[in-house]
């Protein structure tokens, strides 16, 4: 395995700049992002990557071949919450099991992003279904996750709000900004084609890697401000945190070659279901869960996770499908 | 100037339409709202930092006459209770136009 | 502390200017004002989402000593009933530092 | 006619953005885009627009041909008002009528770039004289709109504010952010022609078809929140909104004609024509004319004219001048 | 509904951690900032336009029992003394949920 | 000398933009830019001039030559306040003259960028030295100025707030946001070297000119907007204001050239001692001496100082700094 992956892969802007966030959080600088750009960064970034994952899913045709990753990650984002519920309910209430089995059943687009950007550094091809894949594996990690709280009888009088329904329920799912952008931009991609691509590539395309670093610069501020609330998820949190992406990862290396995926769309597939959402779930589950400890869910994904995919994570997970697939 | 229920909610950015359509189910056809609060409660820290607006709170100003403001609460209490938030109440006076 | 009025405003934000101006002629020194408020009102929904902030209202939050009320009010409600918005009057007090 | 115009001019990425923001407006996602982002990305409009139009203004010189449209144009933007007026004095009081003129006679500057968008996909020519016109268009309708209304004797008093006078009436109109930046960045371009529009270029030119898209998808979640408040105008003002455009459209086809400009600036002076102001306009009117109720011009032209005009307007402008350039 | 004083106070965007620092010393666990706030006062215009928040103020409310109001208030004087701002203080009930 | 240079200089895009900033402030008209926008442009700024800087600067090596206008720039940033302070104490108080003693030791990083432009515009060479040297500039004189006015006995009790140790001194001057992330960039810059650099370039480099422009749009509005508040300052204000940029620089001048400087650097350690800052020390002032009057410092940078660097002084400094070399 070649472990200089990951000592080159911490000397790229992106994580740097990661890096430098998490420092001004911990020191207490005073730098910080406005809100309202933080919201633009996201736009942007899921503009680009849904219109690009579009425009080279069409090109490349709907085969079956092109559904595989795409069903392999489904599955994965509707069985691991399963899973991770069953787990977790033995020391937490139904609804924060619930709410964390959503986080990690579901993605990050940012993780994702960042492990483009790494491919892309190493000029390693992947194809558009993973970004099919990465849209439509945000909604069905939710709706599990909801329900089975709802079957443990969380929030079912919901006479507030009246969030009750499994229709009011998937409306939330695909309906969150992040997913609908997403696949709203998949689709504009997929009917624009190359030409339209083209016309949009020097603002979505050509600037994309340095955005990338203002926005994980971001990201370490967001993430280094909520590494204190981690003392109250305990350590038992903490351990699955950083060992529920690896778990995750397993499954999904060992999927990708069993489907044949090439080592970009491995890659990316297996970072998916390593992955925490702190985007789409964390805005459904208050709206549906509001009985969750947000306190939980979110320093876990946001503070642990996601530091622990970009950093270590990416070029780990690269490692092992080079080894597997060059052993093959 | 007519003397009014001066009514001011705080609660997380997703469930602040579920309040102001509370409202509106209440007949009050007048409110003001207030993003990119942040605050600290009972539920911890919020910081107004992240990228869904999870973090961020809303604040809602409105005004109900003394005579509606019963109900209202009700209704208010059992959505704080299940969301989180905070509601404070005061005597104000409206500047009829 | 020291009694004062509490006066809050909402209005359209390019009607803002108008208000603290005339507070400003009426002897008031000290004001707050919040951008970015949406709302609902007698004249409609306020989406603050659109490009000029027409559709936007400011808050603006201002105190007066007793005495004065009465003159300000009366211009402001002049004011507000051309502009449209809203204002509340309420009893505080003043933290002298 | 060449009616694959319009299907052509549907399937290119800002009306396909701005269909999602659309539908993420009327299916109730909470897809949002920050406000100050709204207006960040209107300055980046109005400064390239504004700077790029004043290039090549000054490249062109200042002859009596230059004139000829600008001319027209500022004709076009005091005349209509008044048609307008005496058309919905009948059903209107004089405040909303003077509203809904000012708002037709002036320009929309984002329809304007949307046309010089479809111009360029199609590599027809058009001269910086047009920007110059529309910066010129947006103030006389408001000045003519406003004085009409006082005329009928609508805030003549006029106590509360001051904003009584032709002096503080003018103020307001070319003084509006929109305008202001709008001309001042004319006559920057002007002054530093090509070379310094070299310099910007990489900003103010390369992405702008991106930032569009980005923008057309905010202007389609502003668009759809307002399409609830079009059943407080009633059919005749809903009838104006898609007629007003056409009839425009139709009277600057002819004056273009007559002038003999070439194909793209006659497309570009019908669409500033066709256009209604939601940016320049309704700020101006909410100071200098707060009689008038903001729920009936803005939700019509934001959410009917601009939507018709990018969307079917300009391909059907386009056919028409077309077919009478090719005819003559 | 529980009698509480309802505490708001403005001060300029880098005071505003030495301000809910202070809340917290108090004992008290709960307080909503609102940020980008504009204003006027005695030490003259704050334009909430420029760089780096110096301009701008924050508004920060918070509650507190009146037992505690005297003890809060008298720190709170001498912070604002140093710093300049605002503090007001008001009646209000507490929706208890 | 050169003085085609000053008009030369006065008709490029950023000073045009700048002056129609100050334009639209003074006539009062309702162009602004959202505050969240206002920081991210400036986090823009300080991102790329960061890493283009360490970039640079690591390329270079770090020789006692790479050193020298480092050491030159610290040594200005700490010597200048103390003969300001002196100077200012005859006519303020303490607090005030400490606060603006400080101001003006430091250093503006958009006068700064606005200098390399210019350079740009030139092609002349300049280091990524300098840009070390800005970044360590924006402390000294924050340390200096408010330890000077401890020993005035300003702020000793301190009881409120405790920013009264060395310690917490520190932390204010190296963890302020603007300093932090300039620093942070430039190492970043300097670990990732050329490559990294490209990766990131169009992003960071290829758009700067143009977003320069609209910041100094920006930087125009908020100037105009404190010309006002000049008036408090009173004429021994606004004389200092005129004549410390250029007592500064003629002493900038000479030590760059006892240094040997090249004539790009040279012009940047002279903007730089002639600048005064805006964004880390007033943020650091307001909390480690808040006694000092923020409408005396503030508006004498922002309206002053800097305008007359960026439009007159930038160029004129330059054509000394050309006459003297040539004479050399
Ligand atoms: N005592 C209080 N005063 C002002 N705001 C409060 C108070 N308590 C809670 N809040 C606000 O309400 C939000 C939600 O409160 P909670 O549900 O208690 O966490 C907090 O983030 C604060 O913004
Ligand atoms: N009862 C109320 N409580 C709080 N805010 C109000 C109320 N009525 C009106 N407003 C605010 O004032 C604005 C203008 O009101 P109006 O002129 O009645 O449409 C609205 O958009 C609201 O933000
Ligand atoms: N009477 C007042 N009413 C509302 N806000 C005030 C008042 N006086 C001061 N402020 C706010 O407090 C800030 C600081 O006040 P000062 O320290 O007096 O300059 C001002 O910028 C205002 O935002
Ligand atoms: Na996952
Ligand atoms: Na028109
Ligand atoms: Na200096």
């Amino acid at each position: 395995m070649d472990w200089s992956l990951i000592s080159g892969n911490l000397l790229t802007p992106p994580i740097l700049f990661f890096c430098l966030g998490v420092a001004a959080a911990l020191l207490r600088s005073d730098l910080e992002v406005p809100q309202p750009i933080t919201r633009a960064l996201s736009l942007y970034l899921l503009f680009s990557i849904g219109m690009h994952g579009g425009v080279e899913f069409a090109s490349a045709g709907f085969g079956f071949t092109a559904l595989k990753p795409l069903l392999a990650g489904i599955a994965a984002s509707a069985l691991f919450p399963l899973a991770t519920f069953a787990l977790l309910r033995r020391k937490l209430g139904p609804a924060d099991a619930a709410a964390i089995a959503a986080t990690y059943g579901s993605i990050s687009a940012v993780t994702f992003v960042t492990a483009c950007s790494f491919l892309q550094d190493r000029e390693i091809a992947w194809s558009g279904n993973m970004v099919a894949a990465m849209a439509l594996m945000e909604s069905p990690a939710i709706l599990v996750g909801v329900l089975l709280a709802r079957r443990s009888g969380v929030g079912n009088k919901a006479g507030a709000g009246g969030h009750g329904s499994i229709l009011s329920l998937s409306r939330e799912a695909f309906l969150n900004g992040a997913v609908f952008l997403l696949i709203g931009a998949l689709v504009i991609g997929a009917l624009v084609g190359e030409t339209g691509w083209k016309s949009v590539a020097p603002f979505a395309h050509d600037p994309f890697k340095g955005v990338l670093c203002l926005f994980l610069l971001d990201m370490g501020l967001i993430a280094g401000r909520r590494l204190g609330a981690l003392r109250e998820s305990g350590g038992m949190l903490l351990t699955y945190a950083i060992c529920a992406p690896l778990v995750h990862a397993a499954i999904a290396v060992g999927a990708a070659y069993a489907l044949g995926l090439g080592r970009g769309d491995a890659l990316l597939l297996t970072v998916l279901c390593a992955s925490a959402s702190y985007i789409a779930v964390p805005a459904a589950i208050r709206s549906s869960l509001p009985e969750a400890n947000p306190s939980l869910f979110l320093p876990m994904s946001l503070a642990m996770t996601f530091p622990f995919n970009i950093s270590v994570g990416i070029p780990l997970y690269m490692a092992v499908i080079d080894a597997t697939w060059r052993a093959a | 100037m007519i003397p009014v229920k001066r009514i001011e909610i705080v609660v997380d950015a997703p469930h602040s339409e579920s309040i102001t359509r509370l409202l509106g189910s209440h007949g009050l056809e007048g409110w003001t709202l207030l993003r990119g609060a942040s605050g600290m409660g009972q539920r911890g820290r919020q910081h107004d930092d992240d990228i869904t607006g999870v973090s961020s709170n809303h604040l809602i100003v409105t005004t109900c006459t003394p005579e509606k403001l019963a109900l209202l609460l009700e209704d208010l209490r059992a959505m704080l209770a299940r969301y989180g938030g905070m509601c404070l109440v005061s005597d104000a006076h409206w500047l009829r136009h």
